[in-house]
C-alpha cells in the first residue's frame, strides 16, 4: 500500500471516484489550471479535461447553487470551497436548498453532491482562513458532515461522500494536509458515513476530537500515560448524522469526558456530545464534562498558538477530570 | 443586445399583423384553457382561503398570458424553474388540478407530502416543474447547473427559470446568470416585471431602465415583451428557447406586466398600489385580449366560451373536494425525505412523536408503532 | 401603564428609539409603504419620513451590507429581516463581517446596529416561515442574541439593542406578536442585555426557555402543579452573550432541568444549556438533563403541531426529571 | 452610459495633448513617490516572506497608478473602502509606512492589533481606510450604507470602494451597486480588472464585454480606463468623485491593468499565466511611464530618481526594522474588541489563557492575571 499524505489520499479519492464514474465532476475557485490553492486538485483538469474540472467565476452561491442544479440532473459534482471561511456566501443554498429539497419535494428532487473544503487553524490565517464551522452544518437536517483525520479515512469518507444519495460537507482539516502520512489502499474503498473511529482504546477518561485536533489529543494521551491515565481517544469523523450510540458507549467506559475541538465553545459542536451524555449517560459520569475549545472570540493571527487547543490544554482537562 | 421597447403582437382590435403561433386550433385553445383555469383555479383558492379552508394562496389574475405563453415554448422535456406565481405553466403541460389542489391542502397525496406551505409545487410528470421554494432567486444557478448537466451529456433540453422583477436584486440572480452565459448554457431567463415586489415598486427596487438591459451586465440577450400578450410571450420566449437548444447559451426576457391582486391571501395591496394602476391594467387584462383573438379567428362564440368555462370550473370545483376529503399525512413523513435512509437518531426521534401522539390518544399514531 | 400586544410593544419601542435620536432609521423589505409583512412598523415612515424608515430592494445582502455601514459611519440602523428564514443570504455579511469588524479593526470601525426579525412556528409557514435559527448566531463571538416573550421585555430589550454599541439580532418571536398582552411603560426604559428573566419561581425542575416556548412552558407548569411538581421557569431572553452563572445557579436550585426551544436539537441552543451545566454542576444534577426541541429534520407544514414542542411534551419531560 | 474603449492620458512619449490634472509640481512629485513606495514596499516584504520574518504579502506591481490616481482624487474627509492590493492609497494620502510595517509583522503597533494577516489594514487617519476583509467583495454594500449616512447628514463625503474583475462576481458587487444607485448615493466603484482572480480569467469571470458594461444593469455610468495611465485614472476618478459629491450618484470605474505578480507570496503564476502576457504588460509599466512625464515636464531627471528612491527605500527598511522590532500583541488582545465591553465569559476565558500560559513559563502570561 503506497504511503500517502491528506493531501495526496484526497487526491487519490477524487481521481478514483472520476475515474470509476463519468457523472463525477469538479469545480470551484482556481480548481482547474492550478490544481487548487493547496494544490488538491493537481493534475486533475490534465486528467479529465475542463468539461469535468473547472474553474468558476468568484461566487460561492453560484458555485453551490450550480451544484445543487447538477446534482438533481444526474451529475455527483464535487463543488470545491476554497476556505471555509468563505462558503458563507453560499450558506443560504446550502442551508435552505440543498439541504432542504429532498424534503421539500416528497423526494422527486435531489441533490447528491460534495462540498469539499479546508477548514481550520494552524497556518496563520487570522480570522477568515483559520475558522471550524463545522456546528453551523450540523444543526442543518438533510446535510451530512464529515471530517477526516487520516489519509486512509480521507479516501475512503470522500469516495463515500462522492456515492452518497445526500449533500455531503467535507471538511479537510488544512493543518494536516502535509502533516501526516498513512497508509492508503490503491483503487476505490469506502468508509462508512456514521462511524466513528477509537483511535486509541484506553480505561481511564474518554476524549472525543476530530479533524486536526486528533493528533493533538493523542500527543495528549501519550502525556498522560506518562501520568499513569490511560485515555480512550474518539475521532468522531462523520460528524452528522453521527452515531450517537457510540459516543454514549464511550462516555460510559470511562464515565471521564473531554470534547476537543477547534471552533468557539459557544454553542459549538463539543456542546451537543456533552448534552447527549448528559441525556443518555449522565449517572455514569463520574467527573464533570469538560470541553476544550478555542475561545468564544473570532480567531486571531499572531497569537493563534494561544487561541487554538494544544496538548498541555487537553492534557489539562484530561488531568482535571481523571483526578476529579 | 437589449431591447427596451416591449414587443407587442396582438393588437387591441384582435388582430396579429400576420404573426403565425405555429399552433393547431387545439392548441390554440388549450392555451386559453389554460389561461382560464388560472384564473378559475385562484378564484376558487381564494374563497377557500376566506372560508379557512386552505391557509394561503398566491393570486395570479393579470400574468397568466405570460406563464401560458411561455410555457408554450418548451417541451416536455424541458425543465420549468417556477416561482410561485407559475403554476399555469404546470397546467398547461397537463399537471392536473386536483394535483395542485393536494397541494394546497397539504394532504397525503401532496407530492410534497405537506410539508410546504401552500403553492410550492414540485412535480416531475408530465414535466420538469421544480420544487418551488421560499427563497427568492435561489433556483436560478440551480436551473444553470441541471442545464450544464443537460448540455454536458449532449442532451437538448432547455431550462426555464421564471423570477420576479424583486427577484433580479436577489444573489441567485447575479450568480445565475453569471455563470450561464460564461458557460454558454441552455437556459431561458424569465423575468415576470409585474410592477411590484410585496409593495416595492420597481423604482425602489432598481435604477436601471428596466430589467432586460440587466442582460448587458452577463454578456447575453436581454428582450422585452409585452407579458400581457400570449403571442408576443410565445414569440420571444420561442426564440430564447431555440437559441439555448442550439449552443447559444441564454437569454433574460423581461415580461412587462401587472399583478392585479395582493402578493397574497395575507396581503392588502390596497394599501400601496394606487387604484389607477389597477385600472389601466384591467384595461389590458390578457385573458379578453387573447379572446378577441380567438373571436376573430373563429374560434370561440360566447357560448362555446361559457361551456369551456363551466367545464374547467367543474374541474377544479371537483379537484378541491377531493384534495379536501384527502387525509392528512402520516406523521412518519415528518422524519422521512430528510435523508435517503432513515438515520438512527430520526428513527427514535419519530418513536418518540408516535408515543406521544398515542397518549394524547391522536388518530395521527396509528398503531402506535413508528412505520419506518 | 397600557397594555399592548408584544408587536405593538415593538412598534413603541421602535418609536421611542427614533424620536430619542435622530440617528435611529429603519429599513428593510416593506418596512415603509405597507408598515412591514406583519404591521409591526406600521405609522413609523408617516411619522419619520421616507429618509428614517423605508423600504429596500430585495436583498438581505444588500440590507445587512449597507446597514453595517450606516453603522460604522455614525447612524443606529435597525434592519428589518422580513422572516428569520431569509436572512441566510445575509449570513456572511453577519457572521463575517457585522461580527468580526471590532475585532479585526482593533476597534476602529464597528457595527452599532440591529437586526430585527420574526422567528419561529405556529403560523403554518411550513420549512420557510417558521425556523428557529438562534443557534447559527450564538455561535457566532461578536454578535449579541435577543428573545423577548412579553411585550415588556420586547420594548425594553429593543431598546437597550438599539442603544449598545454592538450588533444585536433581535429574534422576534412571530407567534406571539399577538398573541400575548402585558402592561408597558410609556416613553424610554431598557433591558439588561446580559439578564435572565425568572417566569416562576420553584423548587422542583428547573425549565430553561425563550421567545414563543415561554407560554409553553408556563402552560406545562400549571399541568404539573397538580401534580405537585414545581417548576422553576427562567427566561433566557439574552441567548448571547448569556448570563451563565444565572444558569448555573438556576439549575443547582433544583437538580432537575429541562431545556426547551423551537429548533432542531442536534447543535441547537438547548445542547449549550446541557453542556455548561454538565460542565460546572454535574455534581448537583439529580437526573439527566432533558432537551424538548424541535425534531431533527426541516420544518413541516401539515403536521407543524407535531413538530412544535407543546404543553404535553414539556410536561412529559418535567415528569420524567422529577420522577427520576 | 458606458464606454467600452479604455481613456488614455499619458501617450508614450509622455506627452499628454494638453491634460491639466490640477496638481502642483509637489503633488506631482508626491504621487510619483507614493508609486515607487508601493513598488520598493512591496520588493521587500516579498524578500521578508521569502525569508521568513513575515508570513504573507501581496504584490502590487503594474497597478500602482491606478490605486494612486484613483487617490489622488479623494478629499481627506472622504473613504476609502480598499481591497487587499490598495495600499498605494494609504500611503499616497499620509499613512506611514511604518504603521503598514506594524501590520505586516501582526505586533503590539498594528492598529488591527495582529489579528488580521497581513495586508489587511485598517486606518482612521489622516483618511479613512477602511478594515480590510478577506471575504471578496463584503466592503462594496458596506460604502453604500456609509455613504447612504452621509447623505443622510448633509455631508458632501464620497465613498470609494474598490474591488478586482473578480469582485465583480461576488454577492456584494450585485447588492452594492443596485443599492448604490436606488439611493443614489455618493460612491465610485473601481474595479481593478488586472486579468486575474487568482488563476481565474477574465474570460472564465464573466461573458460580458469588460466590467464598465456592467453598470448598466444598474442604471448608473460606467467608464472604462487606462489603468496604468496615472492622469487617466485620476481624470476617469475625478469626475464620479465629482458626480457623487454633487449629488449625481454612483458611477462604476474599470481601470484596465494587469498584475506583474503572483496573485500573493503564496502562489505561483507561471502555472497559469502565458509569459508573453507578462512580456507585453511589462512594456507598459506605470511607473517608467508617468516618469516620462515628470521628465518631460522637467520635475525629474535621473538623479533626483535615483535620490528619491534611495530616501524611500531607506525609509521602508527602517519601518520594517522598527516594526520587527516592536512587540507581540498582548495575550489579552485575543479576548478584546469582541465588544465594546468584556463579557464575563471571555473574562474567563482570559483568565484560563493566562493561567494556562503562566503554567507553561510562557513571557505572554506577564504576571499571570488577565488583565481587562
Ligand atoms: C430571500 C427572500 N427574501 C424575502 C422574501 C419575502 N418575499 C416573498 S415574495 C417577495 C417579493 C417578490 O417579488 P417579485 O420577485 O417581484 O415577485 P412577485 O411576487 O411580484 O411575483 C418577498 C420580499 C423571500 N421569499 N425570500
Ligand atoms: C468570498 C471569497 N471567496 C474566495 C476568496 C479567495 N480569494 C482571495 S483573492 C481571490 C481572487 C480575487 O480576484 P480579484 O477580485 O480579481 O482581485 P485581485 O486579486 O486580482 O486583485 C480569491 C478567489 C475570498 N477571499 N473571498
Ligand atoms: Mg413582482
Ligand atoms: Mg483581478
Amino acid at each position: 500500500m503506497p504511503t500517502l499524505t491528506l493531501l495526496q489520499a484526497i487526491n487519490d479519492g477524487l481521481k478514483t471516484s472520476m475515474r470509476e464514474d463519468d457523472s463525477v465532476l469538479l469545480f470551484g475557485e482556481d480548481v482547474g489550471k492550478k490544481g487548487g490553492v493547496f494544490l488538491v486538485s493537481e493534475g486533475i483538469q490534465a486528467e479529465f479535461g475542463k468539461e469535468r474540472c473547472f474553474d468558476s467565476p468568484l461566487s460561492e452561491d453560484g458555485i453551490i447553487g450550480t451544484a445543487i442544479g447538477m446534482a438533481m440532473n444526474g451529475l455527483r459534482p464535487i463543488a470545491e470551497i476554497q476556505f471555509q471561511d468563505f462558503i458563507f456566501p453560499a450558506f443560504d443554498q446550502i442551508v435552505s436548498e440543498a439541504a432542504k429539497l429532498r424534503y421539500r419535494s416528497g423526494g422527486q428532487y435531489t441533490a447528491p453532491m460534495v462540498i469539499r473544503t479546508p477548514y481550520g487553524g494552524g497556518i496563520r490565517g487570522g480570522l477568515y482562513h483559520s475558522q471550524s464551522g463545522e456546528a453551523y452544518f450540523c444543526h442543518t437536517p438533510g446535510l451530512k458532515v464529515v471530517v477526516p483525520s487520516t489519509p486512509h479515512d480521507a479516501k475512503g469518507l470522500l469516495i463515500a461522500s462522492i456515492q452518497d444519495p445526500d449533500p455531503v460537507l467535507f471538511l479537510e482539516p488544512k493543518a494536516l494536509y502535509r502533516a501526516v502520512k498513512g497508509e492508503v489502499p490503491e483503487g476505490s474503498y469506502t468508509v462508512d458515513l456514521t462511524s466513528l473511529r477509537v483511535v486509541r482504546e484506553g480505561e481511564g477518561v474518554t476524549v472525543f476530537c476530530y479533524g486536526a485536533m486528533v493528533p493533538v489529543c493523542e500527543a495528549a494521551a501519550k502525556e498522560a500515560e506518562k501520568n499513569g491515565i490511560d485515555c480512550h481517544i474518539v475521532d468522531l469523523r462523520t460528524l452528522y448524522p453521527l452515531d450517537e450510540e457510540g459516543v454514549i458507549e464511550a462516555a460510559k467506559r470511562t464515565g471521564r469526558v473531554v470534547v476537543v475541538h477547534e471552533a468557539p465553545r459557544f454553542c459549538g459542536y463539543g456542546g451537543e456530545i456533552s448534552a447527549m451524555i448528559a441525556e443518555s449517560a449522565i449517572e455514569y459520569m463520574e467527573a464533570p464534562i469538560r470541553r476544550v475549545t478555542g475561545f468564544d472570540t473570532p480567531f486571531p493571527n499572531t497569537l493563534e498558538h494561544h487561541y487554538l487547543p494544544d496538548k498541555r490544554r487537553v492534557l489539562d482537562a484530561v488531568e482535571f477530570v481523571h483526578n476529579y | 443586445m437589449s431591447t427596451t421597447e416591449p414587443l407587442t403582437v396582438i393588437e387591441p382590435d384582435g388582430g396579429v399583423n400576420g404573426y403565425d403561433p405555429g399552433l393547431t386550433e387545439d392548441e390554440l385553445l388549450h392555451c386559453y384553457r389554460s389561461m382560464l383555469a388560472v384564473r378559475l383555479f385562484d378564484e376558487l383558492c381564494l374563497k377557500l382561503q376566506r372560508s379557512g379552508r386552505i391557509g394561503f394562496s398566491i393570486p395570479n389574475e393579470g400574468i397568466e398570458a405570460t406563464q401560458v405563453g411561455a410555457a408554450s415554448a418548451l417541451r416536455k422535456s424541458d425543465w420549468i424553474f417556477p416561482s410561485y406565481r407559475d403554476f399555469g405553466m404546470a397546467l398547461y403541460h397537463g399537471v392536473s388540478p386536483v394535483e395542485m389542489m393536494h397541494n394546497m391542502f397539504g394532504n397525503a397525496a401532496d407530492s410534497a407530502k405537506g410539508r410546504q406551505m401552500p403553492v410550492h409545487f414540485s412535480f416531475v410528470e408530465p414535466i420538469r416543474f421544480y420544487s418551488i421554494s421560499s427563497p427568492i432567486g435561489t433556483h436560478i444557478p440551480q436551473a444553470v447547473g441541471a442545464a450544464y448537466a443537460a448540455k454536458l451529456r449532449g442532451e437538448d433540453t432547455v431550462m426555464l427559470a421564471s423570477f420576479g422583477d424583486g427577484g433580479t436584486s436577489s444573489l441567485g440572480f447575479h450568480s445565475g446568470l453569471n455563470f450561464a452565459a460564461v458557460w454558454k448554457a441552455p437556459v431561458v431567463f424569465l423575468c415576470q416585471n409585474n410592477g411590484y415586489a410585496i409593495s416595492c415598486t420597481v423604482e425602489e427596487q432598481t435604477a436601471s431602465d428596466g430589467f432586460a438591459i440587466k442582460a448587458q451586465a452577463y454578456g447575453m440577450p436581454g428582450v422585452v415583451v409585452d407579458g400581457n400578450d400570449l403571442f408576443a410571450v410565445r414569440k420571444v420566449v420561442s426564440e430564447a428557447v431555440e437559441r439555448a437548444r442550439t449552443g447559444g447559451g441564454p437569454t433574460l426576457v423581461e415580461a412587462k406586466t401587472f399583478r392585479m391582486g395582493g402578493h397574497s391571501t395575507s396581503d392588502d395591496p390596497r394599501s400601496y398600489v394606487p387604484a389607477e394602476l389597477f385600472e389601466s391594467w384591467r384595461a389590458k387584462d390578457p385573458i379578453p385580449r387573447f379572446e378577441k383573438y380567438l373571436a376573430g379567428a373563429g374560434l370561440l362564440t360566447s357560448d362555446t366560451r361559457a361551456n369551456l368555462e363551466k367545464e374547467v370550473r367543474a374541474e377544479i370545483q371537483d379537484a378541491a373536494r377531493q384534495a379536501e376529503a384527502t387525509a392528512k399525512p402520516g406523521l412518519e413523513t415528518i422524519f422521512s425525505d430528510v435523508y435517503a435512509t432513515l438515520p438512527e437518531h430520526l428513527r427514535r426521534q419519530g418513536q418518540e412523536a408516535f408515543d406521544l401522539a398515542a397518549r394524547k390518544g391522536d388518530a395521527a399514531a396509528g398503531g402506535g408503532e413508528f412505520p419506518l
